[in-house]
């Protein structure tokens, strides 16, 4: 872990957190039946943070991820993304959208369509970019994440890492202002797992604002700006990554952190 | 913001809280389900005005239906007596007076318990190929059950369905020889022709001896009396069971390196697929007697029932193939490795695998099997629908209609149906247990 | 020879219609009754001296030749009509006639046509498989009117399209009309037209080839219609078998003179037997078809050739 | 290193052929095909001398021999003058009729049916899967008895337009006429007929078409040619889509060229709307659909659109439900998702299973005897069967028809899955 | 290329190599279509030998294993296995395949029979051993693999590790002279690897003759006599372990080595 942290650490004055506020989530409740997943959560998130969320299994982190593209209802609280409140409104949710980004676990590519089609699909029918135009963007994140030559390939024919790489590019194409990410390593082997590190470290570089579900502690390290720990639908604790680490308050995140580190 | 420190520590957890009441009863339920969006309500209401147009034209005809009479003049003047009007009661006094022979055709009605008892040996018989859990000595019961139940059908002399189960105790024991003997190439010869030579020439005077010395036997009861869905029944259930070994058989046929067997298997399975079943059957009915021996000549049912054997055997084939391609290629080296020999890996190893795999397939193949018995009304046969034409053509009933038609198609959906969700809960077991 | 056959198996197989009722059908215990069924379970008694060694093969207009020619029945018994293709090109041999018929046309009184020749352009209902059709194309281009054709598979089937008014017009044999039109709710309201429009000598049929056997089927039905003509009848037959009397055809035809049932290779009361099991040709017509039936059909054409029908039996001599 | 790069040919030891594995498969093939040599000649010798015992013989003479039954319905010039084989023809153009029209409501319907099962609508989706359950358990026979019936027995007959108080009256302002014999609609007729006559409509047949049917073909072929310019005119939306990313709006211009030009022919030919009226005891003029066809068809459809109904959902059940997030989160519409992630993806999953279900209509069609529809299996393999005695050669022919057809049905299907397939991987 | 010696390592005093030849290959070719996998392959292995082979994927190790037993067959050349020649000849293949035992990287143990009948059903239905005698024999082989109490159980309730032991087992019940080996450990996780590999150490030092393919070179230091390094389908270098792996004589092994170690 602390291995990990020298090898690929981040030069962070380069980026930059501004007092904008990306994400704001007030007192949000959410139930699935009569289940309550997610219990007054409370999350403001600047524009060019980068915030790895971890907590363990069935604790609300996808959930809550999930909530704010609106892929899940809430049903108490306001979410609040660049400004626009998430609402019933389905115009909303559409801007909401095209501004947020989100990768899978398990990638979600289109096995129907090849690389440079997955990666086109929303520009051309979302935002109604020309399809050269389209084109030309996601060579350009083609080449960001390194695989530029597999772009007449179908998914099928990609390897794990490359496909969750194929991924991030096809969100990068709608130019969005934050990411989302949903354990995006968790699907793959080893070797395939620094790859996509890699893609992503370089994304916090440039500033983009990140919300990352994962157990990496090394990437958390590297790049957050804050790791917020979740238990039973609820932000138990949230701190800058050392702190986090070296220091945690709450009795949950030692014990969880203990197993994490164990393994 | 920055500046404010971004610790956090939660210091006492919430409890679980009930969700607002907007999100729980039947309230959100109706919304979510019924009316969450226009287009939905448009739905919801259309639906709703089909099913009450559905329910207010037949619903009082079904409800103000006459139980007893014994007649459809009787009936039409219970009707009229009621004063309704002309066509709101149905007149399921049909059913009361002629169930039975919706049910059992013109078997002897004191004979009844035969076909019953026979029905409940078929379960008994099938129930160790459906449940692995039951010991298997119940095999026992699985391998006399096709002979007991063909006996107390037709019934006759005991010693028939004895002296045909002799066959294949000959089969098995030439096989069994021979292939200690000699080669199992040449005890599976061996295993097809004697039994063949024994039945055609051995096994009917056999029967016959038996019978003249010991002359124990039930009440002989003809094909031809046999009708309803006890008709459907025998002929899906025989052909099932029969078609089985020999839709095995093709199934290994077609997935054979060898290219004379493979074609012949192919040939026959998409020759018996490609043409409808009601042609095969008027084949049976008009030509299987040009192929057979000048003067041969058998039973019509027993016609229909290897003709529907042969169609479904093609259809088992293409079910079991599909079992035999999903085992991997794995179970065929490790017993070969192990120095089996093709029929043992077979019979050890691939075929119990594949079958399990299949009988989700092989019920869905008897479902369809068994609504298609309905085709050999065409034939003059007396299935549920020719029983009905039967009844309508008596003094007594003639021109009623729909009560019968709704009798024998609730029978078939209740039959169907739950086979059907049978398969369903075979699949998913499946599914479970192959993860 | 078939004769041994049937001697053999213990009981005749008889080809039968599906159900038409008065002609053929099942009872509610399964029991065929009928016309067709009786002239079947005559030639059984003539056989093996009991009426119930019968089994009653169900067939359907298509079916019926090809089971004839197979050998799975004996005797088809099944308003079929003789025709001559049937005889020499299918390889038939008619034994006899037992009822004269004639097709005709049933419609609704409502329509208010009189003859056949106004149905121009009306929808028919009419039965596949059977010489109505071809006897209906004839008569329309003879008259040269247009018809538009209702194919049915059996008669249940082309009573409720009739009746449901999916065609106008029903046509099959005269009997058959009359049988179905029995059964109606309101027979009233519908009519028989008075054009008969071909000759319909239905009668039962054998194999060609095997003379022994159709003399059987063709005498055993003779019997039957030569004892209405003398007097034969099923009540007084063994008052007649027991006690000869001085007519000798009457002794020959019940086997208490003569040789006729070992030319035959039968019993000598073959034909007593035959007679005694469903009466004689007149007592089978009026309680199966008889204007005392529901059916309620008149002699007519059938009626002895005494009394100006057709029915007429060589001499048993 | 060895330059050996050929397989050494395999030499011939005639001494093994039971135990070496090479030689013992040609034994066993050997002697399967003897022994289906063997059943073959045995059941061709039987035939034979069942055929001598007969007095028959086999030749398929009698097709040409005049057939003397009418037929109702007829896609071809027909009367009963023709020959057996003619009408073997009109029944064989009957099924490959009712097949074709059957695939097409059936695939409409279990796309409908399956989508609608879907649905988050209790109600709605409740009573597809009522439809579906009911179809599939019940035999289809009861189906086109039960339809067949109801079709006769609850539409009201000709003679009920009748006459001054008629208790019934055609809908459209007198152009359509449901009765239990079939529906009347109209159809168009010529006043200015290029061939000088007047042309019949295309349903009663294409003989009538190609005899009278100059008109029709000039009309057909200007609706072609409506057909080709709309496409140019989409491409040419797709291209300046492609171009600036904006779609321009091209319906009106499209419908404009599917009337216009249409409109103007029809117009110049003198079209005229021909209604069906009634006259003697039925409707003359005008299209009949007949009963017999509506009902096979509306059985055929409905029965084969329930399994097709769970075909459709299965295989959009098959695409994961992450795909439909991952389009939402890319922020696709709904309405689009559908078009452009789950259905090019369920089509892989859905067209082997609908081939067979339309295999299965096909051959299901030979039912037609239950309600009089006369295909190929009431005409050639029915009356004609019947009236020449030629059971083997009448049926040879209809088995070898229908195995004929499934092939060609299976294998064009199986060649366009085969395209699709591949293009994937 | 290196003259090979056929000399026995001598350094493993408890396991004796006897002069009895137990394989002998010669000249053997094989091709899958057109395409030549095994080209002229010479090898003789000792009665008690342990050969270990090696290289990369796709060299043809596993058709070499596989034509010892005729799980494929050869086109060219001779295999002689204890003494019978394998040819097209069944009752040759027969009396090989008895004489030979396989375990492979996937197991291959009949999912439909427990464990127990997994072992006696190739001793009753080919030996035609009485039940229980092959029964006896089962528990003894599944005590020496350490598993006797899960006798009953079906081989999915196992892990991987237990399952490739009983494959082992289920092979050694047909008390071969040879056994095969392809690949047994790479589909396991590194915990279970220890425990197949102690057990076919254990066989190793009952001087069973083994051919096995496997990377495991830790395995291979520790018992083989012979490592054999194969790469396009030929037979490149052959040495005993210590010389194998420290001084590799070709440049293809030392490439290879490389690799593997690295990794
Ligand atoms: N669609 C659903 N309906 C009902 N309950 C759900 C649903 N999805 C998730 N849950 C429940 O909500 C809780 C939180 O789920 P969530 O997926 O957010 O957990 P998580 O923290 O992401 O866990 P993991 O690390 O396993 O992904 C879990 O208890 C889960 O069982
Ligand atoms: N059934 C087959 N048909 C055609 N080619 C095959 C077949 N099986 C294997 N091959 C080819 O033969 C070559 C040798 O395969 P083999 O499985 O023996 O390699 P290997 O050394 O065991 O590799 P690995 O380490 O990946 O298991 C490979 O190039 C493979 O693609
Ligand atoms: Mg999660
Ligand atoms: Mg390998």
């Amino acid at each position: 872990m602390v291995e990990l942290t020298q090898e690929r650490a981040v030069d962070r004055s380069q980026m930059q957190v501004s007092d904008e506020v990306a994400i704001e989530i007030r007192n949000m409740n959410k139930w699935y039946g009569t289940f309550h997943v997610l219990r007054d959560i409370n999350l403001t998130v600047q524009r060019g943070e980068r915030i790895v969320i971890c907590g363990p299994s069935g604790s609300g982190k996808s959930t809550l991820i999930r909530c704010i593209n609106r892929l899940e209802e809430h049903q108490a609280g306001d979410i609040i993304v660049d400004g626009t409140e998430l609402s019933s409104d389905l115009k909303n949710i559409d801007k909401i959208r095209s501004e947020v980004g989100m990768c899978f676990q398990h990638f979600n590519l289109f096995p129907h369509l090849t690389i440079l089609e997955n990666c086109t699909l929303a520009p051309i029918w979302v935002r109604n970019t020309p399809k050269k135009e389209a084109e030309e963007i996601a060579m350009h994140f083609l080449e960001k994440v390194k695989i530029p030559d597999q772009a007449h390939k179908y998914p099928g024919m990609l390897s794990g890492g490359q496909q969750q790489r194929v991924a991030i590019a096809r969100s990068l194409c709608m130019k969005p202002r934050i990411m989302l990410f949903d354990e995006p390593t968790s699907a793959l082997d080893p070797e395939m797992i620094k790859e996509v590190l890699d893609t992503m470290i370089e994304l916090a570089e440039e500033g983009m604002t990140m919300l990352c579900v994962t157990h990496e502690m090394g990437f958390a390290q590297a790049v957050a700006n804050r790791v917020i720990f979740m238990d039973q639908g609820q932000i138990v604790e949230q701190n800058e990554p050392t702190e986090f680490f070296n220091n945690p308050q709450s009795e949950r995140t030692q014990l969880f952190l203990s197993q994490i580190i164990g393994h | 913001m920055s500046d404010t420190p971004i610790t956090y520590v939660r210091d006492t957890m919430l409890p679980q809280q009930a969700p607002p009441t907007s999100e729980v009863g039947p309230v959100r339920w109706a919304r979510e389900n019924l009316f969450s969006s226009p287009m939905n309500a448009i739905l919801t209401i259309l639906s709703l005005y089909i099913v009450y147009t559905v329910i207010s034209h037949v619903g009082p005809w079904l409800i103000n239906g006459i139980w007893d009479a014994d007649s459809l003049s009787e009936c039409r003047e219970i009707i009229a007596a009621k004063g309704d009007g002309h066509h709101s009661a149905a007149c399921f006094g049909v059913i009361t007076a002629r169930w039975h022979q919706l049910v059992f055709g013109y078997y002897p009605s004191e004979l009844y318990w035969r076909p019953v008892l026979a029905l409940l040996v078929f379960f008994v018989g099938i129930a160790p190929v459906l449940f692995p859990s039951l010991p298997r000595k119940l095999f026992i019961v699985s391998m006399v059950a096709p002979f007991l139940c063909f006996w107390l059908l037709w019934g006759g002399s005991i010693w028939l369905p004895i002296s045909i189960a002799l066959g294949f105790g000959v089969g098995v024991v030439a096989f069994k020889l021979l292939s200690v003997s000699v080669s199992s190439l040449v005890a599976i010869i061996g295993a097809i022709l004697l039994p063949l030579i024994y039945w055609l020439y051995l096994s009917g005077p056999l029967a016959a001896g038996l019978a003249s010395i010991v002359p124990l036997g039930i009440e002989f009861v003809p094909s031809r009396s046999f009708g309803g869905f006890m008709l459907s029944i025998v002929i899906g259930l025989s052909a099932i069971v029969i078609s089985l070994p020999l839709g095995i058989l093709l199934a290994l046929g077609r997935q054979s390196d060898l290219f004379i067997i493979k074609t012949c298997a192919v040939v026959f399975i998409e020759v018996i697929r490609g043409v409808p079943l009601i042609v095969w059957l008027f084949t049976a009915q008009l030509l299987l007697n040009y192929f057979l021996p000048p003067g041969s000549n058998f039973d019509l049912t027993l016609r229909v029932i290897i003709m529907v054997t042969l169609f479904a055997s093609a259809y088992i084939a293409e079910v079991v193939r599909g079992g035999l391609a999903a085992l991997p290629k794995g179970q065929y080296e490790g017993g070969d490795s192990l120095g089996l020999n093709y029929w043992q890996s077979m019979q050890l190893i691939i075929l119990p695998q594949a079958l399990k795999i299949s009988i989700p397939g092989i019920v869905n193949t008897f479902i369809g099997l068994f609504k298609d018995t309905t085709l050999v009304v065409f034939i003059g046969l007396f299935d549920p629908l020719g029983i009905a034409s039967a009844i309508r053509a008596t003094t007594e009933w003639n021109g009623i209609y729909w009560e019968l038609f709704l009798f024998i198609g609730i029978m078939f959906f209740i039959s169907c149906f739950s086979m059907g969700r049978y398969s369903l809960y075979l699949e998913k077991k499946l599914q479970r247990e192959h993860r | 020879a078939t004769l041994d056959d049937v001697k053999a198996r213990g009981s005749l197989n008889c080809g039968v219609t599906t159900g038409l009722v008065g002609f053929a059908a099942p009872d509610a215990e399964g029991v065929w009754e009928g016309f067709d069924v009786g002239v079947c379970r005559a030639v059984a008694a003539a056989i093996f001296g009991d009426p119930t060694a019968v089994e009653f093969v169900p067939t359907t207009g298509q079916t019926r030749f090809t089971a004839l020619a197979s050998g799975e029945i004996d005797l088809l018994a099944r308003n079929t009509t003789w025709t001559m293709s049937r005889d020499v090109d299918l390889k038939f041999e008619f034994v006899g006639v037992n009822y004269y018929d004639g097709q005709g046309f049933l419609v609704p009184k409502a329509l208010g046509v009189t003859s056949a020749k106004e149905l121009d352009g009306a929808t028919v209902c009419i039965q596949t498989g059977t010489t109505t059709e071809l006897n209906l194309a004839d008569f329309f281009r003879v008259n040269d009117i247009s018809y538009e054709p209702v194919p049915i598979e059996t008669n249940a089937e082309g009573q409720q399209q009739y009746l449901a008014g999916a065609c106008d017009v029903y046509t099959t044999d005269a009997s058959g009309l009359a049988a179905t039109r029995a059964t109606f709710e309101n027979p009233a309201d519908h009519v028989l037209l008075p054009e008969i429009i071909s000759k319909e000598p239905l009668g039962p049929l054998v194999r060609h080839g095997d003379n022994e056997w159709g003399d059987i089927a063709r005498w055993t039905l003779n019997a039957l219609i030569t004892a209405e003509e003398l007097g034969v009848t099923s009540e007084n037959i063994e008052e007649l078998a027991a006690t000869p009397g001085n007519n000798p055809e009457v002794n020959r035809l019940l086997g208490t003179e003569g040789e006729l049932g070992a030319q035959l290779g039968l019993d000598a009361d073959w034909a007593k037997n035959a007679i005694a099991a469903g009466g004689n040709y007149g007592e089978l017509f009026d309680n199966n078809i008889g204007e005392n039936t529901s059916i309620g059909l008149a002699r007519g054409l059938n009626a002895q050739w005494t009394d100006g029908g057709l029915i007429y039996s060589p001499p048993f001599r | 290193m060895s330059t050996l790069t050929d397989p050494p040919k395999p030499g011939f030891r005639l001494s093994q052929l039971i135990y070496d594995t090479r030689y013992r498969s040609i034994t066993i093939q050997v002697i399967a095909l003897a022994l289906i040599v063997a059943a073959f000649w045995w059941l061709g010798n039987n035939t034979v001398n069942n055929l001598n015992a007969l007095g028959k013989d086999f030749n398929f003479g009698f097709l040409n021999s005049a057939a003397g039954y009418d037929i109702n319905q007829k896609l071809i010039e027909y009367n009963n003058q023709m020959s057996h084989g003619r009408a073997a023809l009109v029944g064989i153009l009957n099924t490959l009729l009712v097949a074709f029209l059957g695939c097409i409501a059936a695939l409409i319907i279990g796309v409908f049916v399956g989508v609608l099962r879907l649905s988050k609508n209790w109600v709605v989706s409740k009573l597809m899967a009522v439809y579906v359950e009911g179809f599939r358990n019940v035999p289809l026979l009861i189906w086109i008895l039960l339809i067949g019936a109801v079709m006769s027995e609850s539409m009201p007959q000709p003679r009920e337009f009748r006459g001054e108080n008629a208790t019934q009256s055609m809908y459209f302002s007198d152009n359509v006429a449901v009765t239990n014999r079939g529906i009347w609609i109209p159809r168009i007729g010529f006043t200015n007929s290029v061939s000088g006559e007047e042309a019949v409509a295309p349903v009663e047949g294409a003989a009538a078409v190609a005899s009278g049917g100059l008109d029709w073909l000039l009309v057909l072929g200007t609706l072609g040619l409506s057909l080709f310019a709309m496409r140019l005119v989409r491409q040419r939306a797709d291209r300046i889509q492609q171009a600036t990313g904006e779609r321009p709006t091209t319906w009106y211009q499209r419908l404009g060229l599917l009337i216009i030009p249409v409109g103007i022919v029809l117009f110049l030919l003198g079209a005229t709307i021909v209604s069906p009226y009634l006259k003697g005891f039925n409707f003359t003029e005008g299209i009949h659909l007949r009963n017999s066809l509506i009902a096979l068809w509306f059985a055929l459809s409905l029965y084969t659109g329930a399994f097709i109904a769970e075909i459709v959902r299965a295989g959009i059940l098959a695409v994961s439900k992450g795909q439909s997030e991952a389009a939402a989160a890319l922020g696709i519409q709904p309405s689009r998702t559908m078009n452009l992630v789950i259905l090019p993806q369920a089509m892989r999953v859905i067209i082997p299973p609908l081939i067979s279900q339309f295999l299965n209509l096909t051959k299901n069609s030979s039912l037609a005897i239950a309600v009089g529809y006369m295909d190929v299996r009431a005409t050639l393999g029915g009356i004609t069967i019947n009236q020449t005695g030629r059971e083997l050669e009448g049926m040879l022919l209809m088995g070898a028809f229908y195995l004929a057809l499934s092939l060609v049905i299976s294998g064009g299907m199986n060649y366009y899955n085969r395209s699709t397939q591949l293009a994937e991987r």
